[in-house]
């Protein structure tokens, strides 16, 4: 990773989304200098998430009030989509953060939307999570008044890099989940570091364990007081959490195998020697028809996934537009769409991750070379909801219209 | 490891054999993976099995059994461990060579090495010329009958466990290819474990230098002459390294099963108790099932091509051998490959744990099915489907 | 047709009558598909070849030829015209039910019309119903040792061309399923020539509509007990279905190489001057033979499997056959759907005219293919490689 | 085909581009009703051309001062997307026409775009075209000062049911090609009515004999009298013409691909039965699990290779926006997205046209249901020119970012 002395000047925000995403190549370029060799120590990416911060891609959707990049989720998808073509791991760690930070869109009253994103821009927080609510393993009870909450997440993301962690319980004794924002750097919260799986190994997504932490009332995101008690409030615009981050997870697919695609091109062209047996003997490697052939399979494949995701996030911004009164229908036909666009980015990353070998040739095969960061990290990561039964759930709408109940997965 | 004679074994003995080596090495083989550790022990049982002279031709006291037989054997060794099966390849190779090639004093010699249990390794691919079939070490005059060993080889799979390295050298400067026999610890020979694919591993398919090294006239086998009338020398090669990527897909396959029937939990879309009774899951596995199947009737077809080819050697059956190997190559690295990257798909989110190192399948699979473009392969299968052209004679065929 | 016995014919024979009458049947078979002219001499000749006999048992005076052989047999008629392999598909299927379930005298009278080249048909199927094994058809009591048959099948490949049509039918109302042997000719028997497929559109898979016809007990066999322990009768019905298709597939093959060599004009950027030599072009037939080879495979060993069975029929080695069939009527029917649309796509724009009738191949692959889902072949076999299970018994594995 | 006493009131043209694709979706439904019947009777399609004529899209790209549609070619290939789902050769037919109405665009000069555009959408001109430059069968004498051209074509495409055919020609003794505009119906022009392929069978896209048609030299596109001559200034733009029209191609692949995924849809709806072999034994062919993945699958697929057209048609428009100083360089990269876009469109159309028979069943495989229609239609055509040769033109410009040179297919 380049930084420090070398550094371009990123004191001014661009001006544009197309600048935003220059902005975002820039820090993809440095990450990508030594991915491979970060990827393998394993290190905390603390200096990882400081580049991110520098370059000012922490606060993008912020609004420009506050200080934040005042950018809509498109370009936030582009970013993301540009940092995980040089590191896989820092791309999902921003897209995640950009979620958190959209978490109080997602479920808070207006003055909680207000409060956290100028305190978040302000200080530039960067978002972590503690949330997997098929587990109801965080367990919240109301002491004084306050919330406090206990028990262990199996999965995070961000745990030590972030400034402050979403956190998400079960209010005992009831069905009620709640959602919180608190500092990370707390006793209460102990990352176990923990996460050692065979990709995306930079993103801190290890366990958790929470021993009383305590937020009053007021933080408990979306609740209003009643007179019988604080409530939850819910819209239709509450659910559009899993198609969001499942637009994340897209488009860090996307990324990374744009960066494979091009680690191997450059590798051809500098490296693959031609086939000496071939009836039409080649000069070099970028000369083989099969070569190119294959290059052309994929970078279509690749273009092609790109365009849908490109679709899908043009879905998110009309029902942001309108967050209030969002239907269930408009919902569920983003989460279709975005479902389609997912299992499309996974096929064709994993299919690219593959098949670069087969155009570079058994010397790009060497752990110098690290051509296998790229299938590593799409396989890990795109285990997270079986695409099966994406594909079923996309089917079901082809043929009756049938949309996806909001579940965690959809 | 004793200097006595190995047990003969017939075709059943050698299955039975490499079943049960299987069935050890695989105990040790995600772990030798992911610490490196290199399998000196294995390769010693290996030796003591018998495995490694199967194909002495019976004449020097061996069984020589056929190619249908030596391909099973390394196919069920590389389901318990591709390393362990890829390692004696070349072993197999320069058994051929010898018998091919050797003269008879050679031959008596060199075969009775193996019979004892002793390894042949190889050093014959270089770097940095043009073409992958370009090679400067070269045997160069050192006074009446000697020559003296100049170069360096990489991918050099087995050498470091052998006690003989066949080197593939030019007999002088410009002088046609010959083997040069050289003893694993002879002076001027250094066999360097530089090797660091990102899979296959422990073969330690590394480098080995020559540096003035002493060879003698009776060391030394003609080579370029292999490829001048119709041969199998390719073809037998190669349908073992088939037979190493069939295994390493069952191998994936195997694991994954195992896996979806003890650890996955379901998805609830399925509607089912059990991850294995996922109507999408099952369907996965139907499909990766297909694929390693045809893989291995492909495979078996073509060993028994080369057997049919070597008992009736004309160009036409060493073509139809070589396009049979040529089809199981192809079918068993595609298999392998897909195999191995999509058992984490049926197998989700707790099978990408680094313990598990159930990536080892893909990375030994990526790595082994990249030793020469299947690309090609179907390039010669299309030339003949289209024009009826046999395919060239190399030792890539 | 003379009423003497034909010619038992051994293996050899059988293979090269095979051939020979795939050579004829080729000739025309663009023409009688675009023009859907009946095969009826076709059929003839089939008949008179003595192919139709090759399965009679030997204590009845056949030659008893294995499933490899007959499997081969009609993969090679496939090649020729696929609608001449599928009509005596049934045929092979009822000679090798009344070998399991008919009595002594049944097996000796209809054996010995087969041996004097009659052919049997099949009215099996029916619409209407739920699933496509509900049955509606029923024989019912007219007096002593005599029944009623009525009812409509649909998808009776052969009848036509049938002097007797086996059909299934409950025996009684909501019987127990018997075959009822009823002669084409025989009164209320009406084989309707509707079939409207857009593929094998000779082979006349049309309507038999059965109004009171009258049935002796001793032209009855019984059905439902053919399930009843291990049995190899859907596997070798089905591993003939793979033939064919295996056949279409080559057929597809072949008949785009002839037109590349001949016909095709080479695209500028290959830089080539034959179309034949476009390296691309060569890859696609490379990855197309690389397809057919592997299901060809799969087809020997699913044949040898069924053999296997019946040399030694348990539990075991009906469930290993009827998975190996699977897999070879799963991948054939990938092969041949897949190159005979592939083929086009090397051919190139003119291969499309409509009066070189090439996508004939596309549209046989394409409807015969469906005869069952081959995702069921493949959940059979995904269950098997998951759970180790064995795939039910019926007549569709 | 619907039309006639039920047709609908289209005497006003829609106000939006939503509009006009609506419009033609409109026609496709009653495209589709016979689609299966008039590809099997092979008649000349005037009434279908009547009914694009009735339904106003036929002027869809003329300038809306002269009583055209007004729209741009993203709504272009909208509308014939749309028209090719309910019947692919009258959505071919109508591509085609628009590239023909657009020659003098590509070619000619300021007073001819503004004579050809005024006259076309005035007379509600169908185009044809007998254009063909790979052979240089069409020649052109100097008679008179005018331009007289005799010859042969072996494909055309609009043919009798045209009112105007766009010519071209080589000037004998010269290198030089000439577009002309000509009324069809004239004695000099005879159509063999010779196309007789498996697909897109409705096209008239057979040979035609052209005999001493005479046009002026003012006709002649792009020429301009010199002292010496006549002589064509060339620009980059002229080249657009193969990047454009392969972009209708693609166009019409989705939409024939769109119409075979819905009408499988319907029938796997109404009519497939479950398998009654299975485990889990389900009521209906619509609830079995792999039908679903199936249809996700392929509804996956055609929505990708949907969005990179659309991203495709971006990059026309880009171009179009200033057509006199395009680059070499945009015009190239717009014809590599193309080239994608068209081999994602035509693997994913034959995939479709070629496995919704599984997922329907035998029964759909009668003639009387027509299935097979959409596999013919997009096997035939997609013959153009090879999709492998276009894969390596991708992987070229992937790899080395090499440009193809405009040629008769890029």
């Amino acid at each position: 990773m380049t930084n420090g002395q070398d550094a371009p000047d990123w004191s001014t925000p661009p001006a544009t989304p197309d600048g935003w995403v220059a902005r975002a190549r820039e820090v993809a370029a440095r990450l990508a200098v030594d991915a491979v060799v970060r990827d393998r120590e394993g290190a905390t990416p603390y200096a990882e998430v400081e580049l991110l911060k520098d370059a000012g891609l922490v606060p993008l959707l912020a609004p420009a009030e506050y200080g934040g990049g005042g950018q809509d989720w498109t370009t936030a998808y582009r970013v993301i989509r540009a940092v995980a073509a040089g590191d896989g791991s820092i791309g999902q760690l921003l897209g995640y953060h950009y979620l958190w930070a959209w978490a109080a869109r997602l479920v808070g009253t207006p003055a909680q939307i207000e409060a956290v994103e100028r305190q978040a821009a302000e200080e530039g927080w960067f978002f972590g999570g503690a949330v997997n609510p098929r587990d109801d393993d965080l367990v919240i009870r109301e002491e004084d008044g306050e919330l406090v909450f206990n028990g262990r997440k199996t999965f995070s993301t961000g745990g030590k890099v972030s400034d402050v962690t979403v956190l998400e319980g079960v209010l005992e004794g009831t069905g009620k989940h709640v959602f919180a924002i608190v500092p990370t750097d707390q006793d209460g919260i102990v990352f176990a570091g923990d996460w050692d799986n065979l990709g995306q190994r930079l993103t801190e997504s290890g366990s958790a364990v929470i021993e009383n932490v305590r937020v009053p009332w007021a933080a408990a995101a979306g609740y209003v007081p009643r007179a019988d008690g604080y409530e939850f409030v819910p819209r239709t615009y509450n659910t559009l959490n899993v198609p969001l981050i499942q637009l994340v997870f897209t488009n860090f697919y996307l990324g990374i195998a744009q960066g494979a695609l091009e680690t191997a091109a450059a590798y051809t062209r500098e490296k693959t020697r031609a086939w000496p047996y071939a009836a039409d003997r080649k000069e070099r490697g970028v000369d083989e028809f099969y070569v190119q052939e294959a290059y052309g399979d994929l970078q279509s494949k690749l273009w092609a996934a790109e365009a849908l995701a490109e679709r899908a996030a043009g879905l998110v911004e009309q029902i942001n537009a309108r967050a209030d009164d969002v239907t269930p229908e408009e919902r569920g036909e983003a989460a279709v769409v975005i479902a389609a666009a997912k299992q499309t980015a996974i096929d064709a990353g994993l299919e690219i991750g593959t098949r670069v070998f087969e155009v570079t040739g058994a010397r790009a095969s060497a752990n110098a070379v690290g051509l296998d960061l790229f299938w590593r990290n799409i396989r890990t990561h795109s285990l997270h909801d079986p695409v099966a039964h994406k594909r079923a759930e996309v089917g079901r709408y082809a043929l009756t219209g049938e949309l996806p109940e909001p579940t965690w997965y959809t | 490891m004793s200097e006595s004679v190995c047990r003969v074994l017939d075709a059943a003995a050698a299955l039975g054999a490499a079943s049960g080596l299987a069935g050890e090495f695989a105990a040790g083989a995600a772990e030798r993976d992911a610490r490196r550790t290199l399998p000196y022990a294995e390769v010693d049982r290996l030796a003591a099995s018998g495995l490694l002279a199967i194909t002495v031709p019976q004449e020097h006291g061996g069984a020589d059994l056929p190619t249908a037989v030596v391909a099973e054997v390394f196919r069920r060794l590389a389901v318990g461990d591709p390393n362990l099966a890829q390692i004696p390849h070349s072993h197999f190779v320069y058994v051929n060579q010898l018998r091919l090639q050797g003269d008879g004093d050679q031959q008596r010699r060199l075969f009775a090495e193996v019979l004892r249990g002793k390894r042949f390794g190889n050093a014959q691919t270089e770097f940095g010329t043009k073409h992958v079939r370009d090679h400067r070490t070269a045997l160069t005059p050192d006074g009446p009958g000697r020559w003296r060993l100049n170069g360096t080889k990489f991918y050099c799979t087995g050498a470091l466990f052998a006690d003989w390295i066949p080197v593939l050298a030019h007999l002088g400067i410009e002088g046609p290819m010959h083997v040069a026999w050289v003893r694993r610890d002879a002076q001027g020979v250094e066999v360097v474990d530089d090797w660091d694919g990102i899979g296959q591993r422990t073969t330690a398919s590394g480098t080995v230098r020559l540096q003035n090294v002493s060879v003698a006239d009776e060391w030394i086998t003609p080579y370029a002459a292999t490829f001048e009338g119709p041969q199998t020398y390719g073809a037998f090669a190669q349908v073992l390294h088939a037979a190493i990527d069939a295994g390493i897909g069952r191998a994936a396959l195997e694991e994954a099963a195992e896996f979806v029937r003890t650890k996955s939990r379901p998805h609830p879309d399925a509607g089912v108790e059990r991850a294995a009774d996922d109507p999408l899951t099952v369907r996965a596995f139907g499909e990766m099932e297909l694929a390693l199947r045809g893989a291995e009737a492909l495979l078996k077809e073509a060993a028994s091509a080369v057997d049919d080819a070597n008992a009736d050697l004309t160009e036409g059956s060493a073509a139809r051998a070589s396009l049979a190997v040529a089809a199981a190559r192809a079918a068993t690295a595609t298999a392998a490959v897909d195999t191995a990257s999509r058992v984490f798909e049926v197998a989700g989110t707790r099978s990408a744990l680094a313990g598990l190192n159930l990536d080892r399948h893909w990375r030994n699979a990526r790595v082994h099915t990249l030793h020469d473009p299947a690309a090609w392969k179907v390039q010669h299968l299309g030339r003949w489907a289209l024009d009826g052209a046999p395919p060239p004679r190399h030792g890539q065929l």
